[in-house]
């Protein structure tokens, strides 16, 4: 037997396979195809303080190897999240993270204090990287100092296992790494969505309403693990890795660039049961290579 | 109605008009229960373009085979690439997805409207309702002559009558200006076809105050509820398509 | 008859097709495939002083719709050039333009008013922006000041058409856009290869001998077009877009998005002929959709 | 030699042992002239994982029927792929490329040397030498007896030594073992085999004093010295392999 447990802040992750926000809904829309609680955790679609709709269609549009979109975080907010989505959720037995947004800093940090509140929730992942929302969101992620001041603040509002979650769409995500360290993030999660956009020449009109959108899928994957191996180097906290996740192999990649584990994003979509194959296909990987556990293989590559 | 992932196998492609094929597949296992309206999420294995799956509306399901039929129009490069699968090559599935067309009263009027390749799901839809007794009459719309798809399957559950826009066959015009709606007092409308189709057809119904059900075709990402890509915009707020629809009551939709 | 002339600085080009530098080596390997001279023009090699050995093997690997390289500026240099590619190339009834690189700014002037003295070479693409060298390269395009002094010495050292090519590997691509055309370039070249990584499960080695190199192919296209957009809208100087164009169907929309021209990179590796397919598939286009002129596509989708 | 691209009609597939496959290709036009050595760029259409094209050996050529045949060893994705393609298939091919091995001198005493799918150019570099009219023996090297692939074909060009390194057929151990090479002075040897292989050929002749020339198997991007990803350290610096080789005088190798 392979020990696949891995521990981020205050969590113990059972394995390292979680779900990436906005591609996984809220667990029960995966009801019918296995047995979510399996999973080493689940990251809830992003919530905000107020209920939102979103961006108007289209929002999506397919692209090599991956797809764009601008849902522009449609969500009921987070009063519907406490009556109405964490009683469900609480029945996982696994990690279930809220992914958190705001337009402003104290959104940030009265979310943080609501969530601290539930007991059933393991973590916060606070994103500071969705490209699709017109004020917050990657606004904060590629700007050094908003970045620093949002993370300072929802880490006194909030005392269990903080992810903050990067965005991919700066010069140096080592920066954006490091502050996250230093203002006591206990994990960072990257990379969030690419700004792409695509044209359709049939209408000469831009694919998405919003124009641009976020990348995702298999084509950001080199430039995902690019920026997760960069990362791990660069501090001490465990780098959760994202970014066209579509099988084990690319999940062990990862791990062996460097992350502590893994969020499977837009495979879900395309195998709802993605990341159960995932997690078995690492398992029997470490059995046939002779690893005994996960943690010999975290940032392989860069022992020599 | 429990969603699955499943690799199903071809049994036959026919060409039944040039861009139209219906595709029959067979899974090992039961097929669970699967209600008119609903639809599968099919993976395009073999082209490098698609990436996401493709959308299509069940067509026919057949129980005792474990077999049910997609009927597909040529779009662009997923349903081309479908479009040449031969017998014996495995398609995954993932289905059976969304709502379904509501059950008529008993004392219902119904009318099935559909036109292009928005026939798809009017045929299970048309015998699902005659398994439950209920009666209906069927209106299509095409092109012209050479477009016509299908109608001598529906001739066979009940009345069909035609338009086509050149008047090729059938009574000349689009849907909505057939003379069965002067005709005839229904109470009920399922719609699925083009656009500006379905929207003449809602108008049409809105006016008349008749109950009218129609089938989108929005752009998906997942198929079920998680991506939120499909949105309707609705008296609502914004609502997935692929789970509380495909088929919305026309009251409900902001056009 | 479609007009397809675009003017990009002092440099008329007969049509909008491009070959990318490092794609299309210097021409002649592409003569037994198709006339060469049919391009509205062709980049070519990125040229030191110097000769360069480039980085070790391996220095490729294939990733969804994509392509890792780290060839790191392999080439004979300038002096070679001179004497035995300049002769050849001048053949070309075509615009000829060097793509050129250093590692400091004395270099790049060096080689600009070298360039400067040969008749028959159109133009200067200056590549800021090349991510598999140690000095120089992406270094002087992920820093403005950097981007700012280069530009504006070799726009000393050169009178005929100046292309600066920029990092797609930055938080802003505007304010290096608008950096070059203060400086004087004539045009803006975008993007260069995404930052990326590939780590072979195998071995658990990464898979290019330098760790991380540059992600070109259709895998970027979104991005890419993103930038190009974003460029476009930002200065008044053409803007030529590069990224994953493997057909005309994405040549028109980095026109549409903007781009007064496009540079065909990975694909002529898959397809020798796609430059010229492009071209021919960009006028089939026209025609049927009635355009009478290339620059009527230019930009479309930012009218209203 | 002009290079093209240019689409193959698949007229056989056969799989000729376990993961090898012989693909016989042909064109609509005329060959142009294919040098033993010299290989093809084969892209893969029909899987969503392979973006670049894949280099494969011409393994024979028949000019009057416009047609080759390439030797494929299953690999990876590109390989599976291919090794599933029917009769009647397109497949695009860019070719050909490389350079070619050398044309012995009419007094050298000649070796051709090949292991697993490494013997895929020599099958027709064997048949130019005999239309030469040059002499050769071939020694080929497996790792048991079911890998060894279609020695009966050299058969009937030459003198074929076999070894395999559990000694179930020919001689045991590997081909610079064999007692071929004790026995017989050789002045020129031809490898395409494993690097190990090819590495402990060239040791050999080196030692020896014996010319001879490998055929290398680098990761290339375009295959016509474009992308510069496929070098090979030389004595005279990084040069291309899709240009300046695939086969080299080892003297000029720096391993
Ligand atoms: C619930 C639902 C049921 C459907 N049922 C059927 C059916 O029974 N038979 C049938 O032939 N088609 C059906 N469609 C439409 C079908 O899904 C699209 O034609 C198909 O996805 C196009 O794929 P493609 O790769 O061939 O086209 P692409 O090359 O991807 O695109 C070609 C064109 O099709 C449009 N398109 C792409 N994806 C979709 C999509 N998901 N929905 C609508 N348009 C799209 C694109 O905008 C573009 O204009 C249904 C769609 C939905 C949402
Ligand atoms: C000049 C030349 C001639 C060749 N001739 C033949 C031949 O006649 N018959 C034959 O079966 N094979 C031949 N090869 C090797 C063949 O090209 C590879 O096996 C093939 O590209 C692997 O593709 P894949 O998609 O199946 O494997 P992938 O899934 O891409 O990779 C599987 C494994 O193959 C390796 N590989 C991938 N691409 C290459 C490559 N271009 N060269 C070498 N290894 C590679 C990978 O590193 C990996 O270890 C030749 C290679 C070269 C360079
Ligand atoms: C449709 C969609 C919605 C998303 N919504 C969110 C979100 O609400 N919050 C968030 O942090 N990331 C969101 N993401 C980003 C993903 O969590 C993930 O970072 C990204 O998709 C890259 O991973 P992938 O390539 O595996 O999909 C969304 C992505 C997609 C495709
Ligand atoms: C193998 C390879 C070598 C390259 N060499 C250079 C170079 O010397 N100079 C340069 O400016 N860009 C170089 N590039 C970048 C391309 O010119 C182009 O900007 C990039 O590949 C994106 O375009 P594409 O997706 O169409 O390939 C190289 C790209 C590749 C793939
Ligand atoms: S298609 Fe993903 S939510 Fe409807
Ligand atoms: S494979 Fe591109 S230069 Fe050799």
């Amino acid at each position: 037997m392979v020990n696949l447990e891995v521990n981020i802040g205050k969590t113990t992750f059972k394995n390292p396979v979680l779900t990436a926000s906005g591609t996984f809904g809220n667990g029960s829309e995966f009801d019918d195809f296995f047995d979510v609680s399996r999973l080493g955790g689940i990251l809830l679609k992003g919530t905000t303080l107020e209920p939102r709709e979103g961006n108007p269609y289209p929002r999506m549009a397919e692209t090599p190897s991956g797809m764009l979109n601008s849902v522009g975080l449609q969500n009921k907010g987070i009063d519907y999240f406490e009556k109405n989505i964490y009683p469900k959720v609480s029945l996982y037995k696994t990690n279930v993270i809220v992914n958190i947004n705001g337009n402003y800093i104290e959104e940030y940090v009265e979310l943080a204090s609501r969530v601290n509140k539930l007991d059933n929730i393991a973590g916060i992942e606070l994103n500071i990287s969705c490209p699709n929302v017109k004020m917050g969101g990657m606004a904060f992620g590629t700007n050094a100092a908003s970045a620093r001041e949002v993370t300072k603040a929802v880490r006194a509002a909030y005392n269990k296992t903080l992810i903050v979650k990067l965005s991919p769409n700066v010069t140096s995500i080592v920066d954006f790494a490091r502050i996250a360290e230093e203002e006591g993030a206990d994990s960072i999660s990257l990379i969030n969505t690419l700004l792409g956009m695509a044209v359709d020449i049939r209408t000469l009109r831009p694919s998405l309403s919003t124009i641009t959108g976020g990348l995702s899928g298999p084509a950001v994957k080199p430039i995902a693990l690019r920026m997760v191996w960069q990362a791990a180097k660069a501090v001490r906290i465990p780098v959760i890795g994202i970014g066209g996740i579509m099988n084990s192999d690319d999940a062990i990649e990862f791990i062996a660039a460097g992350a502590s584990a893994v969020q499977v994003g837009t495979a879900s979509f395309i195998d709802p049961m993605a990341s159960v194959r995932i997690l078995e296909g690492i398992e029997e990987y470490l059995t046939t290579k002779g690893f005994n556990d996960i943690k010999d293989l975290i940032g392989y590559i860069n022992r020599k | 109605m429990t969603k699955s992932v499943r690799n199903f196998q071809l049994i036959d492609n026919k060409s039944i008009k040039k861009d139209f094929y219906v595709l029959e597949l067979s899974s090992g296992q039961p097929l669970p229960e699967i209600l008119p309206g609903q639809f599968v999420q099919v993976r395009v294995d073999d082209s490098k373009e698609t990436f996401l799956r493709r959308p299509f509306s069940v067509h026919d399901v057949d129980y005792t085979r474990n077999s049910l039929k997609l009927l597909i129009q040529i779009a662009g490069k997923g349903t081309s690439s479908l479009s040449e699968k031969k017998p014996g090559d495995l398609l995954s599935l993932v289905g059976p997805l969304g709502n379904s067309f509501s059950l008529p009263e008993n004392d219902d009027r119904t009318l099935l409207v559909g036109g292009g390749c928005g026939v798809a799901p009017l045929l299970y839809l048309a015998k699902y309702l005659k398994s439950h007794k209920r009666e209906f009459d069927i209106l299509m719309g095409f092109r012209n002559r050479d477009r016509i798809i299908e109608h001598e399957e529906y001739r066979a559950l009940s009345n069909v009558y035609l338009t086509t826009e050149d008047g090729s066959e059938g009574e000349i015009g689009f849907v909505t200006q057939h003379s069965l709606l002067r005709k005839e007092k229904y109470s009920r409308i399922y719609c699925c076809g083009p656009d500006a189709m379905m929207k003449a057809v809602g108008k049409f119904a809105n006016e008349n105050q008749i109950h009218c059900e129609v089938s989108l075709e929005n752009l998906m990402g997942c198929g079920f509820g998680v991506c939120l890509c499909c949105i309707v915009k609705t008296v609502d707020g914004n609502v997935c398509s692929c789970t509380e629809g495909p088929v919305f009551n026309i009251k409900r939709l902001i056009w």
